[in-house]
């Protein structure tokens, strides 16, 4: 693994450049990677996100399939357990419901079933995040459901840096592994440098260092956090801002010592807060921290609603930079 | 069939023509939230199987179901304010264009989810049959939802059960921006065919010819004969959603001209009712004139209409 | 709602024989109730739990299905909206997978994104528990899964008595129930009255009374708490054990009461224990009584690894009255 | 074919006849944790169609699996190793019954999820194709798998890549206690067919009429000709698991006694044999003493193995 210091001139690109370019270099290292999915090909996805790889790699290896979500992850399966290291692309997040035994009885257990003999090297690409009036069959954040799965990894990427490291060592980790991508966050620019590098999966970044209060927040959360910390600043608080960028292994150590640094925790994560993201990242850190927290950890989450369509409503139900300062006020004592 | 009946068809497409184009609007202006799937040029589906039905009968729809909404009778004032997440809208703004139900009218909801709705139609089915009711239920999707496997669960339940439900596959030639070809392997009539259920093929352009199998059906369905497949061969003018503007990289200009010059479900329907003299020009000038008044008026409504109280975010969540 | 006082001498019948006599009751009481699932008519399940119902109410009111568990769940869902109340079988939880996108993009979902006009009164009814030596596919408690999806309600049922009085309430709710049944409880036998009962959902259980410590436990666990609590009181350990009963809604005031008490906590769920069920009630109770707990709420999930076959390694995976004590003692400062 | 091919044939079938007969005897001695479920009966299918293969062709199997992996050249000692859940087991006991898998002949894993593995075998065949091998891949299943969706997903994508994978139904009448024929609408063969996939008919018991059958799929698909279904009929002649030992409410005696009469699948063969002076019948007690001495080894050996080390238990988690 190497993650090398980022240059001051390293060039900026967006979110979804990143994500194609870790895959781009990925499928030039390793012929055995191929991508499939709806309207992967010529569309290069609804986000446009693959746009230009079938031109390189071709139809075999960027593959348009039938609308057969399960059909094509329990392909992938199959493909992976024989020698290649298919990317499975789904749409939205909503649609891993319809491949959940593929991913969690087929792909997560077959390594441990067959006593380590076989092995399942692939990813499930999708995305998660509401706020695009999509309503509530395309705006699910699932990732608590595969995070309690043993066998799979999960990985969150919240900027475009990220998305490129994690993605070249999700593909060249031998277990599947799902990776989420928050579709508000495919126009974010960010530094990415042009070379090889990968992310380990299981190391928590510090986004900010800050001395009064930790937010721990995932993937689209990270950019509310940051801009929650900004908000906090002129306020005296100074927030630490830690990203765990992969749910499944869990850095819980650096989170830990986060909030026994900081003795405040706020934790967020854009999936329904009940039995979420969040409620495992509270527990982890008020069994780690309990001797040092000031405070229950605040959790936000998502409101345990379907998402609604009505704007009014929707933007109701994520949390937002001024609901995690109104958090933050209050638990260090600001009101 | 009588005049009236050919020109109330005809006021229908034509409600959904203009009430999509309305839609396209909106969104182009920015006056919408989110995407829409307009229904334009497949107008004769919806508009010619739900004149097979009673008001009482079930549909289901999907992500592009305004017209299906509209063909069973919805009012567009309302849509309009659903589309707009606006409080009188059908769901109270909560569903929004994917999710657009209308209990009232046995609409029973849009689905986001392609091909997600084929067990809810199969389910009012069996509901309408243990009822001892002789209602049937629709299940319109588009070619897409054959490569769903749930499709193939339900058919083989409804084949066993004799259940009242048609499933009606509206060819369009496209699964977003991949032609059907592409996905979908061997001959799609077979595929209900091999679960005993009676299909057939049929012009989707020619509201005469989707009214006449879909009352085929339906009148099988009632006597308690069993499910039926319509194979809709079908068009959709615009894009896959009201964004989808550059569609080179998928199909032609040229195709699509083709279709709009020759296979428009509205003229299709007018060329035949002149030549037949059933009806004159004018009478379609005042349909139109009645249509683009509702229209105008419902947007209007829409546009007015109130945002849902914040409140309402999370009611609703459990009955 | 009523809860009647249990007069000594109700007679005992078994867990499976309560969820048959619920059923039972209640297709009688509503014609509208049936049974769809594979093999529940003449076989009655291939736990027996179901015998007679179809000699009772006809093959029209306890159907027979292909294996087809999103077919049948999204006809559930259909004839749930147009006035049935339909049961849905599902042999085995993890089989659940297969009809995740019925269950919570559909059934959990259409009440709200109808604005309240469509309602959805249906019960899934499932399994969950390990040690049966079924191996990783037929050994999973998946209840997180379904717990985390607003627009669902999930019940754990862990004596013959909530079985019977859950399953009223869960047949008579206008909303889409998931019901977990612990595969090896169904010949424990309890008092079961007669009568008439239900038993109102989010109303946890104090299951055993105590001072020292607070053991939240649910469905196959509850038995485990128990005899834990048993093997505690000789060591001068009082553990109260308090049953959700459901997850969602849950009853977090009688939790964080119960906690708030004794000051020390273990939580207990037979799902794996990552970004499980445990996280969430230990989130809960570290919110709820943060200034009186002495310690860090202990969480006994399953091992997070798949359900392996052997009975050597299985038995290691799950919770036992052995290990809860130990929990027990290190939280009450006896080791 | 030759006389020792045949003579092959009979061996296999008989190994896992009395492999399974071994297997009955430990669980009624409560020597066995969990359940099994038994292969009896459907001998010819497993090992026609495995003696089509070459070692390295795949196979995906399911929760009645051991015919299957015998059939593709499993070792018994391994097998009643991994039953017992012990460490030397072809899964170090992790698997167990229902999971089974053999890696070094192709056999990539029995399957507790009914039709969980078609995607499995689509995927291996997929992989096989895109690495330039002539491997093909065979998926097994019983009928009732063909209740399951994703059945008809990937078929679909076999036939529209032309895949080398051939799709096994084993139609034992039962799914489970249930006859097909009330889970089963229309005609099952016509199902593949209408993805345009070649499907044949083929009696089960008949090990020469399932050989020549895989023969000509196996073929087709390694010339690159694409998918493949065989629907074999054939019968289960115990219960659905060990346990299920009264069956009368789904089946009755003497259907089971006409099937062990007249179809039993050894007998089919060795009748043969005889009849067309390939064998002589000492030569099957030669075989069956063989088999027994090697299946009696075998099963000594797993009784006296090991239990896997608890620490065992997170391992294999993640590669
Ligand atoms: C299960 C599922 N997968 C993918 C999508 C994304 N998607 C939305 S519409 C569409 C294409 C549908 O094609 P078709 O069924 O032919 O309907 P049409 O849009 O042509 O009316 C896809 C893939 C979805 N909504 N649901
Ligand atoms: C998806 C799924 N649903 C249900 C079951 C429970 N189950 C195990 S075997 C079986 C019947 C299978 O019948 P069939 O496919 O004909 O195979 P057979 O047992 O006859 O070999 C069922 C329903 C399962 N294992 N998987
Ligand atoms: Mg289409
Ligand atoms: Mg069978």
């Amino acid at each position: 693994m190497s993650e090398p210091v980022i240059a001051a001139a390293v060039r900026e690109i967006t979110f979804g450049q990143a994500v194609r370019e870790a895959l781009a270099e990925e499928m030039r290292r390793d012929p055995a990677v191929f991508i499939i999915g709806e309207d992967v090909a010529e569309a290069g996805t609804p986000f446009k996100v693959l746009s230009g790889l079938v031109e390189e790699f071709g139809r075999d290896r960027v593959i348009d399939s039938p609308i057969s979500e399960a059909g094509i992850t329990g392909l992938a399966v199959g493909a992976a357990m024989t020698g290649m290291r298919p990317v499975v692309d789904i749409m939205f997040g909503d649609f891993i419901t319809l491949a959940m035994d593929q991913i969690a009885n087929q792909a997560a257990k077959v390594h441990y079933m067959s006593g380590g003999k076989l092995k399942v090297p692939m990813v499930v690409r999708t995305t998660l995040g509401a706020t695009r009036r999509s309503a509530a069959q395309h705006s699910q954040s699932l990732q608590a459901w595969v995070s309690h799965v043993p066998g799979l990894k999960v990985a969150l990427p919240s900027t475009p840096y990220d998305a490129k490291g994690l993605w070249k060592t999700a593909i060249r980790d031998d277990n599947p592994v799902v990776i989420f991508e928050d579709k508000l966050m495919y126009q974010l620019k960010g530094p990415v440098p042009e070379g090889e590098y990968t992310i380990p999966f299981g190391t928590a970044d510090v986004k900010r260092e800050g001395r009064d209060i930790t937010i721990v927040a995932t993937s689209s959360m990270v950019q509310v956090a940051l801009q929650a910390a900004d908000l906090l600043a002129p306020l005296g608080i100074s927030a630490e801002v830690v990203d765990p960028r992969t749910t499944a292994p869990l850095d819980a150590r650096t989170l830990v010592e986060s909030a026994r640094k900081t003795s405040r925790v706020i934790v967020m994560d854009e999936g329904y807060q009940r039995y979420g993201i969040t409620a495992e990242l509270a527990a982890v850190i008020a069994e780690g921290a309990f001797h040092y927290l000031d405070a229950p950890v605040t959790r936000l989450g998502a409101m345990d609603v379907p998402v609604p369509f009505s704007p009014v409503l929707e933007d109701l139900t994520v949390p937002t930079p001024d609901r995690v300062v109104e958090a933050a006020k209050t638990l260090c004592g600001r009101r | 069939m009588s005049r009236e009946q050919w020109l109330q068809m005809y006021a229908q497409m034509l409600r959904i023509r203009v009430f999509e184009e309305h839609v396209n609007e909106l969104y182009t202006s920015a006056k919408m939230p989110g995407l829409a799937h307009l229904y334009i040029g497949q107008e004769a589906v919806a508009v010619g199987v739900c004149q097979a039905l009673r008001s009482d009968d079930y549909i289901t729809s999907t992500h592009r179901g305004h017209g299906h909404c509209l063909a069973k009778g919805a009012s567009v004032d309302r849509m309009f304010a659903e589309l707009l997440g606006k409080a009188p809208g059908y769901c109270g703004g909560k569903g929004g264009s994917m999710h657009i139900a209308d209990q009232e009218r046995g609409n029973l909801g849009a689905n986001a989810i392609v091909a997600g709705s084929t067990g809810i139609a199969t389910g009012a089915a069996l509901a309408a049959k243990r009822q001892g009711s002789d209602r049937v239920a629709v299940c319109f999707f588009g070619e897409g939802g054959v490569g769903q496997g749930i499709l193939y669960e339900v058919m083989n339940l409804a084949a066993l059960w004799t259940l009242p439900v048609i499933y009606v596959c509206e060819n369009n030639l496209y699964n977003e921006y991949t032609h059907y070809t592409e996905t979908t392997a061997g001959d799609l009539l077979l595929r209900p065919r091999a679960f005993g259920i009676f299909a057939e093929e049929v012009d989707g352009q020619d509201v005469r010819a989707v009214h006449a199998a879909a009352s085929r059906a339906v009148a099988r369905a009632r006597r308690g004969e069993g499910p039926a497949f319509l194979l809709c061969q079908t068009y959709r003018f615009l894009g896959h959603h009201v964004g989808d503007i550059s569609r080179a990289y998928y199909r032609t200009k040229d195709e699509e001209q083709r279709y709009k010059a020759e296979r428009d479900p509205l003229h299709i329907l007018t060329r035949w009712l002149v030549a037949e003299r059933l009806a004159a020009p004018e009478e379609f000038a005042r349909v139109e004139q009645q249509v683009r008044a509702e229209i105008a008026a419902g947007l209007q409504f829409a546009l007015a209409a109130p945002y849902p109280d914040p409140g309402e975010v999370d009611r609703d969540v459990y009955a």
